[in-house]
C-alpha cells in the first residue's frame, strides 16, 4: 500500500453514514474509493452535484457531468443538481458535514496553507477558503513531508488559508488533531514510531499517553 | 427575448473593451461557439469575470490563448498555465477570489444587492483593503457587487421566449450571470417550441435573456 | 366607464410589447385587462409565476397557482416559476420594466406613501418597498382624492414607502409626471377642466402651456 | 434524511418557545397538516418567521387564532385581522420586514452570510436602529442573517432521500427556508421513489431535510 493510498483509507474512517462530503482533487478524491454505497454518503463537487458517483462506463462520459477537476463522473440515484451559489452557500452556511483537502502546511495553532507559494504557485484558492471556513468538519489529508521538508511546522510559512482551525491532519504517518493546547497526536501509521514521527514533524506535538496504531477501512 | 443570433453576430455586439461574465467551470458549461466567435472576430482588451480559465483550447481558455483578455476575476487560474505566464509577465491583469465569495459578489449585482458579508478571507490577504464589518459579535468581510457588459451564457434547453435550464454540472455560474450582465447572450444545446419546458423546470426565465445563438449547423 | 376603469385603461397604454410588469393587487391588477396578449407582456406577481394569466376556467383552479392577493389564476405559455428570493432579485436588480401600486399619497418630491397609515392599519409593506426601490419604472394608479381629500399633497404625512422618485402617477382625473421640478400635470380626463384639476389638488402643479385629454387603452 | 414521520409525531420535536419559519404565500404552499398537528400539540410561545400570517382557518392562521405564537416576523398580516387585533393587543410581538429583505435576510441566515447591504427600507421606518453601509457612492441599510429552530416546509414531490420540488406559486419561501431551519420538516403532496425526480428537477436537495411527512391518509 503506498502512502496515498494509506491515507485515504485512513480518512474514509472518518466518513459517517448519510453525510454529505466535498472531496478535494488529487488524494482526497482518492477517499470515495473506500466508503461503502451501503453508508448513503452524497459526495459533493463544489462545481454542483451533490451525489457524485464512479467514473462512467466506457462511452457513456457526458460533457455536462464532471468533478471539481473537470474529470467525468456519474451521479447516483438520489442525486441533485445545483448550480455555484447554492452549492457555496451549502458549504458557507454549514450544511456540508465534511471537508477532506490537500495541504501544503498546518500549523501549531492548526491554521492550514494550501493554495499559494508566493513566487512560484499562484493557481487560485478556488473554493479553498469557502470550504474550511465553512464546512462542518475540516479534515487535511496530505503527505507528512514534502522533498524532505516537514509540512507540520510550528508557525505557517505560507498564506492561509483561513481563520478556522482544522479538525483532524491525517498523512503518511500519523493522525493528528488540532486543539486548544496545541497539535495532539492521536494514531500512528502501521509499523511507525513515535520517535520517527517526531524526527519527521518541526512542529511540537502533543503526545497522550497512548498513541495507538492507524485503523483503516477495507 | 429578441431573438436568434448567429455567433458572428452575436460577436459583433460585443465591444473593443467590454466585461464579459461567462459561464462554465473547466469549460463545462461554457458557450463555445459563441467564444469561438468572439476568437474570430478578435476584438481585445477584453474583462473576463468568470470562475476559472479553463484550459488552452477549451472555453475561455481559447480567449486567453488568443492575447484578447487585458483582465481576469476568477477563483482558480491553476490549470491554464497560459493564464499564470500572461499574468507574471504583466499581460493579464488578475483578481483572484474565493469561488463562493465571488458567485456572491455576481449575484448581488444581479439582484441590486449592494453587497454581501461573508466569513471567508478574513485574515487572509483576500481581507486586503476591505470593509471588515461586525455583526452579532462576528466578523465579516463587506465584499461588493459585481456586473458585466455581457453575460455569455451555456444552456442546456432554450425555448422560443428565452427561457433556459441547464444539465447537471453544467449550471455552475451560468443561472447566477444571467442576473448580472447588462446584456445577457445564451448558447443553447437546443431550441424547442414553448410549453416544452413547463414553468418549474425554467432556472432562468426568457425575460432575463436578450438573445439565443441559432442552432449549431 | 367608471373611475378604476378609467385608470386602468390609462395604465395600460403605458405597458410596451415585450416588458415584465408587475401589478399590484386591487385597482393595478386591473391593467391587465386591457393590455392585448400580442403585445408579448409577462405579467408577474411577488409570489412567483412569470406569466400570470387570467383567471382559469371553473372547476379547473389549481391551489398552487395564485396571484399575490391569494386569487385563482392562470398561467400564459413561456411562464416560469420562480421563488421567492428570485422574484425580488427581478424587482430589486432593475429587471422588472414596470410596476404598478395604488397609493394612499404622492407628494410633490414624487415621493409614495401607500403601506400605513399610523394608529389605524398597519397591514405591512409586503412587497411594495422593494418594488418602488427597485423596478425599472414606478407607475402609481389610484384615485385622485379620498373621502374629499386631495391624495396629491405638498408633502407626505404618512409614512415614506421609498426614496425613490415615482414616475408617473394616473388618477381618476389626471395624468401627472413627478420631476425635479415638481409635480407635472401631463394629461387630464376626458371632460375634465384644468381648474377641476387643480381645484381638487393640494399640491402645486406645474402646468404645461398644452395638457391633452388621456387615450385609453381599449 | 431520517424517515417519514407522522404528523403528530413531528408536531412533538417542537417545543415551547420554538422559532418556527414557515412556507408558504397566502397559504399557498403552507405544510397544513403538519400546522395542523402543531395546533392539536398545542405548544406556545411559538416565533413564526414567514412571508405572512395568511387569514384566520388557513395556514399559518391557524397558529394565530389557536393563540400559540408569541412573535411574528413577516413582510405582511394584512388580510388577519386576528394577527392585526393581537397585535395591537400586545399578545404578539410583529416585527414587519419588506418581503425582499426578509427572504434574503433568511437566505443569509442559511448560507453563512453575515447580511446583506439592500436599498430597500432607506429613510423609511425600516431603517430605524440598522447600520447605513456606504458602496461606491451609495448608500444600503446593512440587514442581519435569520435562522430559526424549524423549517416547515410544503412541498410538490419528496422522494426517498428527501429531495424536494414545488409547483408553480407554491414555492415561494419553501426553498430557502429549507438552508435556514436547524431541522427541517418537509410536508409533501407526494412520496415518489427515487429517480422520479431527475437530479436537474430537484429544488431542495435531501440533504438539507431532516424529516418527511408521511402522506396524507
Amino acid at each position: 500500500m503506498d502512502a496515498k493510498e494509506l491515507i485515504a483509507r485512513r480518512v474514509a474512517r472518518e466518513i459517517m453514514p448519510g453525510m454529505l462530503v466535498n472531496l478535494g482533487i488529487g488524494l482526497p478524491s482518492m477517499v470515495a474509493t473506500y466508503v461503502p454505497a451501503s453508508l448513503g454518503v452524497f459526495f459533493q463537487a463544489e462545481n454542483g452535484v451533490i451525489g457524485l458517483g464512479a467514473r462512467p462506463p466506457e462511452g457513456m462520459e457526458d460533457r455536462h457531468l464532471t468533478d471539481a477537476g473537470g474529470g467525468f463522473v456519474s451521479a447516483v440515484p438520489g442525486a441533485a443538481s445545483i448550480d455555484s451559489a447554492m452549492s457555496f452557500g451549502l458549504i458557507r452556511g454549514g450544511h456540508l458535514d465534511m471537508t477532506v483537502l490537500g495541504g501544503l502546511q498546518v500549523d501549531e495553532a492548526g491554521h492550514l496553507a494550501n493554495w499559494k507559494v508566493p513566487g512560484k504557485m499562484v493557481p487560485g484558492m478556488g473554493g479553498a477558503m469557502d470550504l474550511v471556513t465553512g464546512a462542518a468538519r475540516v479534515i487535511v489529508a496530505m503527505q507528512h513531508a514534502a522533498k524532505g521538508q516537514s509540512k507540520i511546522v510550528p508557525k505557517l510559512t505560507l498564506p492561509l488559508t483561513a481563520l478556522r482551525r482544522v479538525d483532524l491532519v491525517v498523512t503518511d504517518l500519523a493522525v493528528i488533531e488540532p486543539g486548544e493546547g496545541g497539535l495532539i497526536l492521536r494514531e500512528r501509521a502501521p509499523g511507525v514510531s513515535l520517535d520517527e514521527i517526531r524526527a519527521a514533524t518541526d512542529a511540537a506535538l502533543v503526545i497522550p499517553g497512548e498513541v495507538p496504531e492507524m485503523t483503516l477501512a477495507d | 427575448m429578441k431573438g436568434a443570433l448567429r455567433p458572428e453576430a452575436a460577436a459583433a455586439l460585443i465591444p473593443e473593451g467590454a466585461s464579459l461574465m461567462i459561464g462554465g467551470f473547466m469549460a463545462v458549461g461554457s458557450p463555445e461557439r459563441l467564444i469561438d466567435a468572439i476568437v474570430a472576430r478578435g476584438v481585445g482588451g477584453l474583462t473576463v469575470i468568470a470562475n476559472d480559465t479553463a484550459m488552452p483550447g477549451k472555453g475561455i481558455g481559447k480567449l486567453i490563448s488568443a492575447g484578447l483578455v487585458a483582465r481576469v476575476v476568477a477563483s482558480h487560474i491553476g490549470l491554464n498555465p497560459e493564464t499564470q505566464a500572461r499574468m507574471i509577465s504583466g499581460e493579464i491583469e488578475c483578481e483572484l477570489v474565493p469561488q463562493g465569495t465571488l458567485i456572491e459578489r455576481i449575484r448581488a449585482g444581479g439582484m441590486g444587492l449592494g453587497g454581501v458579508l461573508t466569513p471567508t478571507g478574513l485574515a487572509t490577504e483576500v481581507e486586503d483593503g476591505k470593509q471588515v464589518i461586525e455583526v452579532e459579535g462576528k466578523r465579516f468581510l463587506l465584499e461588493t457587487p459585481l456586473r458585466a457588459d455581457f453575460a455569455l451564457i451555456g444552456a442546456w434547453q432554450a425555448d422560443y421566449v428565452g427561457n433556459l435550464n441547464y444539465m447537471l454540472t453544467a449550471h455552475n455560474f451560468n443561472p447566477i450571470i444571467a442576473l448580472a450582465g447588462r446584456t445577457v447572450i445564451a448558447e443553447p444545446d437546443s431550441i424547442v417550441p414553448v410549453g416544452v419546458i413547463p414553468p418549474d423546470a425554467v432556472k432562468t426565465p426568457g425575460v432575463l435573456v436578450d438573445h439565443l445563438l441559432i442552432r449549431a449547423a
